[in-house]
């Protein structure tokens, strides 16, 4: 299994899934001649040609609606918006629009597109350029929201995305982008709807996704030291989502820690720890502990934004407190 | 001059659609027909004049305002009133309803309640085009009003930017519910628009079907032959109120009665009269037929029934998981 | 006290605000020559004029952003969006722009403004135009968001809205502008965070708001019917939010329903069940049971409308569920 | 022609930027800046030019490359550079960064991060001074790859429909980071996209101080006067990459170059010796006065203390209420 960084994933994905078929497609801003502002649309260009890999003008909301068009004609569009806080910029083409048509026009149609888009923050890119907000987007009906943690995940969903007949949203991480791990050499189409269990435990579950993951699986190790086994659940798809995978966890383990990257309130963990005092009331020993980031427009100082962001000690502070 | 036999179509159609709508009309006001409903009354020949330019496996694309492009596009006048009405014999099941409809077997995408949201759509169908290398291309239906939200700009941009073909056809009627295009536009004069774009922008009185149809006709023919996209602004009336809901008192009575001297199909009527291709009786007759339809229609919408309970949970994506919505 | 509609006591509440403050009007599609869509700016034009009623192009973008810079250079703008469905369309001006500006400056200069906006369903409207999207907005930082349920509390919380310095998104419901209630006759300023208890109970609390405070009233009747004596707690204000009166009336009551008309995943629902299990774990007998909308796109036939919006039969279930 | 003095203010400023520029450099470099840091080298003739013909009190509003705009304001260089070092001291307390430089007393409203974003937002200025009838006007800067956004489009209509006291100025630098201005603008002479408004559309050399100055003193003239928006295109070239993380491969050298020998400061420098106001002697002493003020600013920022913990859960709000994040 040849290890390989996150970026290197999501091109390998692409690639296979172009040669594969012909109708699929990208778009987005300097995803071509410049290769991607994060490397991950990098030499597709060369392969692929101007016709299959296109470069387009700052417009969003463009984008995503000439994505729609084009599937709704046939193809397989995957528009890259280069970064999360641009889909704000989208936001009616993506919920108003590909989200809703399918269902609105009775089925007649299917719109297989596939959009890609980094989030998060951890860089001191400041309020406009930190922003997680897949909650709105589990909060909407018709798009699946896909966020992988690591680069297998990374190219097994992404090749699924592309495959599925739905419209996806694909979250990726910028702090992700540079991580490496171990990619399987044969065709790993990852099923949507599937929670990994990215460490095992008895003790407490601590569900997290994208980069979260990897804070949490810090945290178990922390927590290891101090006695408790964490158990690290990464749902993988936020919709659809594995209930069952998570219920199956934390009625084992009887506590759990929901962290995530996004404001807290109203966000993917309230609707997790919601959900789980509702199935299993009678089987938590804690109430549900949430880690997510301070409700502030992210600071662009260095110190500010640490803080502002949820990390590994806030989740073993969480963790702790509810496994006394 | 076109054959007296697509005169007299495009004539059937026109008259379809007014008939349909009266029809659309009565049955709101009986509580048939709920949401927001919004009547092509009066327009007729815009919709009419530019859809008989294209061929049958063009992709057209609309708002909400979206009824006679479908009957235009030969939507079946019963799965269109049966979706007014709410039923599962609808074309969109009944999901959609007035500012949804979609026959994706005629390639006509819809309808979309956004105003402008469909322009960067019809870039991205014609990018599909040119993608394929095939011989298509699209018609964008939308108001006066679109032209000033932010999409419509990126979609024009797109379009010409990439040399689509895409026809983007601005049905200017004046007013965006009750606001004047002069309270709304920089430039009133739409299809001056597509300077900004390097576009070409015709304007045509789409009060009269044959010159919608001939000025169509002309730039299908550039589009379909490389030429890039265009946009045509055709100058219109709509003679009810935006939408069922609305009085309309924002308008002078005489510009209405102005308009109403316009109605393109007492125009073509004399036409055909005049051309001998026609006698009233001949055209009497084909209205009785077109009323029959009609009724036929409402007919069917009524005795359809409504969807099934379960049908709330199907449609949304092609493949189901286990975390979906379910009864 | 006289009674009113709710829209014309927003015309009130606009008015009165008017005439007190030269530097507060209004901006929107329609609000003038025609009145508004759902009549309530309706008489203002005449009264103020169209310097300061301005109808505008439609182009909802536009219209969020031209409110900040006016509010930035010191004016007191009262954009309405026709409805809640084109913020979605402005989605970018009021999250990146309006709500992070203060923060992102540092605190250099204030926002007063206050965006108006119906939602909601129920009318067929289908899809695209039936949204309850309040739960974005309080996930986001930086914006106020108001959702009055009756006249009286829509005339205070709009009078406190348009004096607060801060942006404030005032959600209305276009079922409810032509209730009726009492509002009083001198001037009423509602604070911000400040529940309403619209039904006072011992056995179980209804947190409910917008239409569904009628909703839940109405299944409080039902209720007693059955022996339950339900509270039914209006927060009117979802951020600030009224943590302690929502404790406060759980604690008490030792079981909660919540009830919105949003879709239900990660939902301001959601967040109002994690936060009462956290705080409240062990006083409460049962789960918080949660009533919202189907997660699909709304239909417009009117029977699966009405099976995809909750009612307050879906609240009576829901407490009898919980009150075994 | 302009007053000695004045042609010395403006090769003063534009050498602050390029010195300061230098130091932003150096430090990010250091480690000590983070976060996208955008410089304006090579644009300093449009920053200085455009915003020496307005007067104190007149509005302007920017983009995330607006480290110039904020200098060539009069905005604190100490201010600045604590700024984008995330000090307590910067002039947003550190929680803007290189983005979003904004200076209030100087109605400098600052830089938004979202392209286009600021363009409504130039026209709500505009709409403040019209509604107070006071004599303020408005500039608004962006790029040639911010003409393609939908609010762009939205925000040149709504100022020419309302006659807004607003100048638009487009730094066409030919680039939206990677991707060339053929394409992403269907009309590339951005200047005349101003027609599908009905506005006024310029182009003025963006390397020459002297020739921006003029134009814009004239269009701020007209705009002051009563007769509405205009647009100004200047074209210009940015010397470093698109962001400091950005090598700028897809440019050729031989541009790069050709645009090198039009450096707005020696063109200036030359103008100022040719015409006897300067010598080469005292516009060095110049430079290392700037320097030293330059250095100053990077000690100052070097200095100031990391804004205080509790600096996170402030200054969102004017108003706070329990339910507010707090430590
Ligand atoms: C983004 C958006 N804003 C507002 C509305 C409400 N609305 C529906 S139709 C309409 C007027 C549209 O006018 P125009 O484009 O001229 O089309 P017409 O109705 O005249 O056919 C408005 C404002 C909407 N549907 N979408
Ligand atoms: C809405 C949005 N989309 C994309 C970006 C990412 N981005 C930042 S700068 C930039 C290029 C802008 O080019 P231009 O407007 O020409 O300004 P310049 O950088 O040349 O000064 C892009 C695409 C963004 N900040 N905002
Ligand atoms: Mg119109
Ligand atoms: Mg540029």
């Amino acid at each position: 299994m040849p290890e390989m960084r996150y970026y290197e994933a999501l091109i390998e994905a692409m690639a296979e899934e172009m040669r594969r078929d012909e109708s699929v497609f990208l778009m987005g801003e300097d995803i071509g001649l410049f290769g991607g502002t994060f490397r991950a649309t990098e030499g597709l260009m060369a392969e692929f040609g101007s016709r299959r890999v296109r470069d387009t003008p700052i417009a969003e909301a463009g984008i995503v609606g000439l994505a729609v068009g084009a599937a709704m004609a046939g193809l397989r569009p995957v528009p890259e918006l280069m970064t999360m806080n641009f889909a704000i910029v989208a936001m009616d083409q993506i919920i108003n629009h590909a989200a809703k048509m399918r269902y609105m026009f009775g089925g007649q149609l299917n719109l297989p597109i596939t959009i890609r888009a980094p989030g998060g923050g951890g860089t001191q890119k400041g309020a406009q350029h930190s922003h997680s907000i897949e909650s709105w987007f589990v909060n909407s009906p018709g798009i699946r929201v896909v966020i992988p943690s690591t680069p297998a995940d990374a190219k097994g969903l992404l090749k699924t995305s592309i495959r599925s007949e739905d419209v996806v949203l694909f979250v990726e991480h910028e702090m992700l982008y540079s991580s490496k791990g171990q990619v399987p050499d044969e065709e790993v189409l990852i099923p949507f709807g599937r929670a990994d269990i990215k460490r095992p435990g008895t003790d407490l579950t601590i569900v997290a996704w994208s980069k979260m993951v990897h804070e949490a699986l810090h945290a178990a190790e922390a927590l290891a030291a101090e006695g408790i086994d964490a158990e690290v659940l990464d749902p993988r798809t936020l919709d659809p989502f594995d209930w069952d995978g998570v219920f199956e966890s934390v009625a084992r383990t009887r506590r759990c820690v929901v962290a995530e990257e996004g404001w807290r309130s109203v966000s993917v963990g309230a609707e997790i720890a919601a959900r789980i005092q509702e199935t299993l009331f009678h089987e938590l020993d804690a109430p549900v502990a949430r880690v997510a980031a301070v409700e502030v427009p992210t600071p662009y100082a260095r110190k500010l934004e640490q803080k502002a962001l949820p990390n590994a000690d806030d989740i073993v502070r969480a963790a702790l407190k509810i496994a006394v | 001059m076109l054959q007296s036999r697509e005169m007299l179509r495009l004539y059937r159609q026109m008259l379809l659609i007014r008939r349909m709508e009266e029809r659309v009309a009565e049955s709101y006001g009986e509580g048939k027909i709920g949401g927001f409903t919004h009547l092509y009354i009066g327009q007729e020949a815009v919709a009419v004049g530019a859809i008989s330019a294209l061929n049958f496996d063009d992709y057209v694309i609309d708002t909400y305002r979206d009824h006679g492009h479908f009957l235009a596009r030969g939507g079946d006048p019963k799965k269109f009133m049966a979706e007014l009405f709410g039923k599962q014999t609808g074309i969109c099941k009944g999901k959609g309803g007035s500012m949804h409809m979609a026959d994706v077997e005629r390639y006509f995408f819809g309808g979309t309640g956004i105003v402008g949201g469909s322009i960067p759509i019809a870039a991205g169908l014609g990018l599909a085009c040119n993608y394929r290398e095939d011989d298509r291309i699209v018609m964008s239906f939308f108001g006066d009003g679109a032209t000033n939200q932010g999409v419509w700009h990126e979609g024009l941009n797109f379009a010409k930017l990439w040399n689509l073909p895409v026809i983007f056809i601005c049905e200017n009627n004046f007013y965006g519910i009750g606001t004047g295009v002069q309270f709304s536009s920089s430039l009133t004069e739409v299809h001056k628009k597509a300077s900004g774009y390097g576009m070409p922008g015709y304007r045509v009185n789409g009060m009269d079907v044959l010159e919608v149809r001939r000025v169509c006709e002309e730039v299908v023919k550039l589009v379909r032959g490389g030429a890039g996209p265009a946009l045509i602004e055709a100058r219109c009336y709509r003679y009810q109120g935006h939408s069922m809901t609305d009085p309309g008192r924002y308008r002078a009575r005489a510009e209405e009665e102005l308009w109403r001297k316009r109605d393109p199909i007492p125009r073509l009527a004399k036409d055909l009269i005049d051309g001998g291709f026609a006698t009233e009786e001949s055209l009497l007759e084909l209205d009785r037929e077109i009323e029959a339809l009609a009724e036929e229609a409402v007919q069917y919408a009524d005795e359809s029934p409504d969807p099934a309970p379960e049908a709330l949970y199907e449609d949304m994506f092609a493949v189901r998981y286990p975390s979906d919505p379910h009864a």
